[in-house]
């Protein structure tokens, strides 16, 4: 089963420091050296501010996603728990932009690589969960609030379980006011 | 009452305050406080984060503060819900308060405001009867003509409910740019010397020229908003300013009214600006002094929350710039006033033993504690200052007693009219900082959000004046005018737009008014008229801005040519 | 929605196809109404038909084919002759310049580009130095300079056509994510 | 079959399956789609529907000119050919062209002429009847008459015969039957309600009977020298003319029938350059027509005539107002009360054959109370006719039919004559020839039977 990254709308206040965070985690730190128009302002995941809410939006990393079926040239795949995308092979089609039904995918320019015609290589650009990055997503890591978390295959399988335990006590106690479990006892 | 006290209130009134985009540690502590089961009060035009996590949201119309606060009052009162213990033994002057919230019933204040009158009721009831309940206020209060008035109207919420002297209550300003408790409390302000102790009393007066031996005038000092006047229109030759010494701040880019200000700049004989970076100001001055920066340097800072703090210097400053107390030295010296101070603490030190409140906050205890809160009055150890003010009620007055004060509401100055049908309010914006000196030259930054800036105006007006998303767009008061990004938001309601004042191009102090609080001298930020206009072409708006950017930048020595990706 | 930096393309819904071929009619009538002098009825017609999106048909159903506009066109990249241009975001064959050598056809991973006769004023045009007629590589401009296009969007009765602007379309997915995290918020 | 569904280019899109008024196309979808031959009316509205043409990428380069020959279309035709065509019966009036001693007549139907212009790229809805008697005389045509002369004469039979079955307590509601598709769907499925149609000819029966009788007289030529060919926006007036009971001439009333579209492949074939014709006028006596016979092509238009006609039949006093606009309008299924003296007429449109099926049940039932029902088989009348010219895209068939409709209102308002008794022709055609309507020549000549085979 593939991990993915969770906002939680009650605790983001909307500060970004993600987006930036993972830029930088991803383009290294000598973003800071740099002439400044030679690295991509790319983050991997969006902010997103309503009426109701502020939370960031990026890949589900879902099991048969719809990306992978829709691409053109295979370029993406599933490896160590994640959805990928190798940016070499991808032509920019925008066919996993069209499929994706969050909208975790845009297209992103390829700094300093330009097309026979002169206009901007741009390919598919989305969240890879801080692949070979030391201490894992780093949107986890820096948010002030704590309000992204990365959900792995044990913690969603515990959460399912924990709601239906969770369920079965309060309809077992509450609605048939027995005091105890007890596997199939009584009546 | 300290930031960390926040998040044990069982209930905050957030008053015009945006924790989120201005103060992101302190906003840690309100979304830590709600999920600790804190309830929340905001009382905000727009949809702020903290509206958005709120219990009830008073999204009331600008330049309603007072209205719905006297409301407030009203209803606590008439719903006997005040703490009429703390109120006899602690206050005084209750009963013309009284007199004055009487007619403020929810529904007077409801027209106002724009907010119905029964969630105004409920607000009240839950201020009321969560206790200990916390007010934050900010610029939504204090940039109005009438900001005195609304913070002391909160107080007597405060006080009404006995919210004042204990951990986790009270009324907390949480200040627009950094240091600026630290600027007060070093007696950077026209009425008062350090320890805020008023130019007007003798004792003080002299105390001072004993210690500095040189005598000192006994009126109030200028403040930086009749400074325009002062040198524009001012008859009296002798009050006429001639010279302007500006340091760490960039009144050409964050006062009100940018045409005047930049005029009393060019009119002013000599204008000196000393800062870390070059800014808006540094363009109209005759010298500029190249100070240390926030990692260059070491000194004091004062939290809002009145904690002293140690800021040490990490890095050696490259070029020849010097820290800021150097440079004042050196200048007092050459004007004949020695100063040879070897070290910040010396200055320190002199300072503290002629404040009686700070005396207590040595170096070497500040160190040892991480913040000391003053007022800390005895120089041991044991006295670790005053986390919260008014313990058990017992208020800096002379008798002790808080004194209730209250005002009429009435309207800002500049409503909407016929040619400028919208209002305008000065908000802050995550991502950048104050008037963008330093973040401005933050690469990173600049990727998320760059010039001209956004104007946030409700989905409605946007179809009205038929504008979309990220097109440039005019906005214009009788001031002046700027270009800016439309941002369609359901956040804010229709007919009130909202700009941050940190943006070059998209500056929005050329449409704000210099109307000032009579105490305070605070400009009228969150309201004045305004129009918003579409540009039809927008390949030439958006060259034009890129140009406005280069020049800028140019002008100020940064990269020149290297625009920005907007 | 912000300024646009991706192509927009037409996708078919293969559920709503019944393979009419409207849609493939309304193309060749709206790109040669000036070129050919293709009124409104059959009869003006004096040229062989030349859509540029293709009905294709397979065993469960069909749908037609067209171009995706790619942020990386393989078809761009490919054509030595340098016909093939991006133009306001929407990737274009110059008819004239095109000397049919077929290689943006095997470029193109979707098959949406074929080679077919080219036309001028009611004429099939002969090729250079013999009398086989000329061809070009045919593909969706996505109506480029025609009023009212994509003309194949309006001409299916069965709506089976949607023109895809990628960039709103994932703004709207992301705020309906973003809500939906509302609901899991509370686990 | 006039009508076809050509196996190998049919895909199984059904389309036409969902337009055909007697759902007489059966097929699975994906797969070749059949024409249920005995329940087909002929209308041709799958013809205008059909998109799936001859394509090179499916067929491949070579498929277009086998087919082309397969149906026998003139080598001139370039435009794209579709899995559903109708019969092209051009060799017939080409040999009869060339042929020097036969003395070809030619008729053309009211909606023909606002339509015509569009195959050779003019706006849609173009009037241009001048130029279309141009080039049929172009074309070798000896005499070019107008369908619209047997439409006003057959407001003349109709009228008459109406105003008869009222009077006399005839057999009412009386239908209209100059549509052949619905005369044809009336004898499949309710013959026993044969009786209630007119037993007037269509127009261009009228004309053919005409033509190869009085008009043969009137130019000294023997009726078997001549031969008859009509224009018409329909692909069913072809099994019309062949139907064997229409020859009360003592030949065939029409020997044959073609559609608009095929007049323009003709003209093409001839290398007529349309857009530079000089208009000429029909030739005399049978190019004479009213505004009455002009709105045959509309639906409504045959019961508009009638009741201007009609009005005076009975009341003696011409109807105050000519344009009788209650009648029209495109609604499949539409009433009307029309004050004729102390006779309320109460009169019915139908358009598009599916709406026809209740009338006709209310009919059975004896439910209906209405004197008089004009049927027409097509969308909106002759003008969305079968073989009329076929559009590239069906979101314009609104435009077009829109089009030609106001053309032919416009064109009734600028004729001198607007109802049929008052052209000259037809009076003299009665005074000269039949007596009077209903006569016993008429009766010979312009009236048929139904459900003869």
């Amino acid at each position: 089963m593939n991990y993915f990254v969770k906002g939680n709308p009650d605790l983001c206040i909307g500060c970004r420091t993600c987006m930036i965070g993972c830029v930088v985690v991803h383009e290294g730190k000598h973003i800071f050296e740099i002439d400044p128009d030679s690295y991509t302002f790319h983050p991997k995941l969006h902010m997103v501010k309503t009426a109701r809410l502020s939370v960031p939006v990026q890949c589900k990393h879902c099991e048969n996603p719809a990306c992978m079926a829709a691409c053109g040239v295979n370029a993406i795949y599933q490896e160590d728990h994640r959805v990928l995308i190798h940016t070499e092979t991808c032509i920019g089609c925008k066919a996993c932009m069209d499929a994706c039904p969050f909208g975790a995918i845009d297209m992103v320019t390829v700094a300093g690589v330009r097309q026979k015609d002169g206009s901007e290589k741009k390919v598919a650009n989305k969240c890879d969960l801080c692949q070979g990055v030391a201490g894992g997503p780093a949107c986890v890591r820096v948010c002030p609030t704590q309000a992204l978390t990365l959900v792995t295959e044990e913690e969603l399988e515990d959460l399912a379980k924990r709601k239906r335990m969770e369920s079965a006590r309060s309809t077992f106690c509450e609605v048939y006011h027995c005091d105890e479990f007890s596997y199939g006892g009584r009546e | 009452m300290g930031i960390p006290e926040i998040e044990d209130a069982k209930c905050l009134l957030c008053f015009g305050y945006n924790g989120a985009d201005s103060h992101p540690i302190v906003a840690r502590r309100i979304v830590r406080g709600r999920q600790k089961g804190m309830k929340i009060i905001c009382a905000d035009p727009r949809v702020t984060e903290t509206a958005r996590i709120s219990d009830i949201h008073l999204q009331l119309k600008g330049g309603s503060n007072l209205a719905l606060v006297n409301a407030m009052a009203n209803v606590i009162w008439k719903e006997g819900l005040a703490d009429e213990k703390f109120i006899q033994e602690h206050t005084k002057g209750f009963d013309e308060f009284l007199k004055v919230i009487e007619n403020y019933t929810p529904e007077y204040a409801a027209e106002i405001s724009q907010v119905p009158a029964e969630t105004i009721r409920q607000a009240a009831r839950m201020y009321a009867t969560n206790k200990p309940a916390m007010i934050l206020y900010g610029m939504g209060v204090c940039q109005f003509s009438q900001a005195v008035d609304v913070v002391k109207g909160l107080a007597n919420l405060a006080l009404m409910t006995g919210n004042f002297g204990g951990p986790s209550m009270g009324i907390g300003p949480v200040r627009g740019q950094n240091n600026v408790q630290g600027a007060c409390d070093m007696g950077a302000l026209p009425n008062s010397y350090p320890g805020y102790q008023s130019v007007t009393d003798p004792a003080s007066r002299e105390k001072f020229e004993k210690a500095w031996g040189v005598p000192l005038p006994d009126k109030v000092g200028c403040p930086i908003t009749h400074v325009p006047y002062r040198i524009l229109q001012e008859k009296e030759e002798r009050k006429r300013i001639h010279a302007y010494y500006i340091f760490g701040e960039d009144p050409a880019q964050s006062d009100p009214d940018l045409a005047e200000v930049r005029e009393a700049l060019d009119k002013c004989d000599f204008v000196i600006m000393q800062d870390i970076y070059m800014n808006k100001t540094g363009l109209h001055a005759d010298v500029i002094l190249p100070a240390t920066a926030w990692g260059e340097n070491e000194g004091v800072y004062t939290c809002a929350d009145r904690g002293f703090q140690r800021v040490r210097k990490v890095v050696e400053p490259e070029g020849d710039l010097k820290p800021d107390w150097q440079i004042i030295a050196e200048i007092s010296t050459a004007m004949g006033y020695p100063m040879n101070y070897k070290n910040t603490e010396e200055i320190w030190n002199e300072l503290i033993d002629l404040c009686p409140s700070f005396t207590g906050a040595t170096y070497e205890k500040i160190e040892k504690y991480g913040s000391v809160q003053w007022p800390c009055r005895d120089k041991s150890m044991e006295d670790k200052g005053t986390p919260y003010l008014h313990k058990d009620g017992i208020f800096a007055t002379k008798d002790h007693k808080a004194l209730f004060y209250g005002t009429d509401w009435h309207p800002p100055l500049e409503m909407e009219n016929e040619e400028y049908p919208m209002s305008l309010s000065t908000v802050r914006e995550v991502g950048h900082y104050s008037v963008r000196t330093m973040t401005g030259n933050c690469r990173t930054l600049r990727n998320l959000e760059d010039e001209p800036g956004w104007v946030q105006i409700s989905p409605q007006d946007c179809q009205k004046l038929k504008i979309q998303k990220g097109e440039l767009v005019k906005v214009l008061s009788k001031r002046g005018y700027c270009i800016s990004r439309c941002l369609p938001t359901e956040r804010v309601k229709p007919g009130a737009v909202y700009m941050t004042y940190q943006w070059w191009i998209g500056s929005c102090n050329e449409l704000t008014i210099a109307h000032l609080d009579p105490i305070s001298n605070t400009p009228e930020y969150k309201y004045c008229a305004c129009r918003v206009e579409k540009i039809q072409d927008q390949e030439w708006a958006e060259r034009h801005v890129k140009e406005m950017y280069n020049d800028i930048r140019t002008q100020m020595g940064i990269q020149p040519g290297k625009g920005a990706r907007s | 929605m912000m300024k646009k930096e991706l192509g927009s393309f037409v996708i078919g819904d293969g559920r709503r196809c019944t393979g009419c071929k409207a849609c493939e009619l309304a193309c060749f009538m709206v790109h040669n109404q000036k070129s050919n002098h293709v009124g409104m009825t059959v009869g003006t017609v004096g040229v062989p038909v030349v859509p540029r999106l293709y009905l294709t048909r397979f065993e469960q159903g069909c749908m037609p084919i067209q171009c995706k506009h790619c942020e990386d066109a393989p078809c761009l990249n490919v054509c030595s002759k340098g016909a093939i241009s991006r133009i306001e975001h929407q990737v274009v064959v110059d008819e004239q310049l095109c000397i049919g050598c077929k290689d943006c056809m095997q470029a193109c991973p979707f098959g949406a580009i074929t080679l077919l006769p080219y036309a001028k004023d009611g004429c099939l045009v002969p090729q250079s130095g013999s009398s086989e007629t000329k061809v070009f590589a045919a593909k969706c401009d996505l109506c480029k300079d025609i009023p009212q296009g994509p003309a194949c969007v309006n001409a299916c009765p069965h709506q089976a056509l949607r023109l895809v602007d990628p960039e709103a379309e994932r703004e709207e997915k992301n705020i309906k994510a973003a809500n939906a995290l509302f609901y899991m918020k509370n686990w | 079959m006039i009508v076809a569904i050509d196996q190998n280019l049919c895909t199984g899109c059904r389309e036409c399956a969902q337009v055909c008024p007697v759902c007489a196309i059966e097929g699975e979808q994906g797969k070749p789609q059949v024409i249920q031959t005995e329940r087909c009316v002929m209308c041709g509205q799958c013809i205008q529907k059909c998109k799936s043409y001859v394509s090179l990428l499916d067929h491949g380069n070579d498929a277009y000119d086998r087919i082309r020959k397969e149906r026998n279309l003139p080598d001139s035709v370039q435009e794209p050919l579709f899995a559903a065509y109708s019969v092209c019966s051009l060799d017939k009036v080409r040999t009869a062209l060339k042929d020097g001693c036969t003395f070809t007549v030619v008729q053309c139907a009211p909606a023909v002429r606002v339509a015509i212009g569009e195959e050779f790229g003019e706006e849609l809805g173009t009037l241009t009847p001048g130029k279309l008697a141009a080039a049929l005389r172009k074309l070798g045509f000896d005499r070019v008459y107008d369908t619209n002369f047997p439409a006003d004469v057959t407001i003349m039979e109709e009228g008459t015969e109406l105003i008869d079955r009222v009077n006399k307590g005839g057999v009412l509601p009386m239908f209209t039957s100059c549509c052949p598709a619905w005369v044809k769907f009336l004898e499949n499925n309710y013959p026993e309600l044969k009786d209630h149609l007119s037993s007037a000819k269509s127009p261009q029966q009228i004309g053919g009977a005409i033509f190869k009788t009085y008009g043969a007289e009137l130019d000294q030529r023997k009726a078997s020298e001549i031969y008859s060919v009509s224009v018409m926006p329909c692909t069913c007036k072809a099994y019309e003319c062949d139907r064997p009971e229409m020859k009360d001439s003592g030949y065939r009333d029409v020997d044959a029938a073609i559609t608009t579209r095929e007049l323009a492949w003709l003209i093409k074939e001839a290398q007529i350059d349309w857009n530079a014709l000089r208009e000429e006028e029909f030739d005399q006596p049978f190019g004479m027509y009213t505004g009455a016979g002009a709105i045959f092509g509309v639906t409504g238009g045959v019961m508009e005539a009638a009741i201007r006609t009609g009005y005076e039949l009975v009341t003696g006093e011409s109807i105050p107002q000519v344009d009788v606009t209650s009648v029209r309008g495109t609604e499949g299924f539409r009433t009307a009360l029309i004050e004729v003296g102390d006779l309320k007429l109460k009169v019915g449109i139908v358009t598009g054959l599916k709406h026809v099926i209740p009338v006709l049940e209310a009919v059975r039932a004896g439910t209906l109370d209405l004197h008089f029902i004009e049927v027409m088989t097509c969308p909106q009348g002759c003008v969305s006719g079968g073989g009329q010219p076929k559009l590239l895209m069906d979101t314009f068939s609104e435009e077009a039919y829109r089009a030609r409709r106001e053309a032919i209102f416009d064109h009734d308002r600028e004729l001198t004559y607007r109802k049929s008794h008052e052209n000259p022709a037809v009076k003299k055609l009665y005074e000269e020839f039949l007596e009077a309507p209903n006569s016993h020549l008429a009766h010979h000549l312009l009236h048929t039977t139904y459900c003869n085979d």
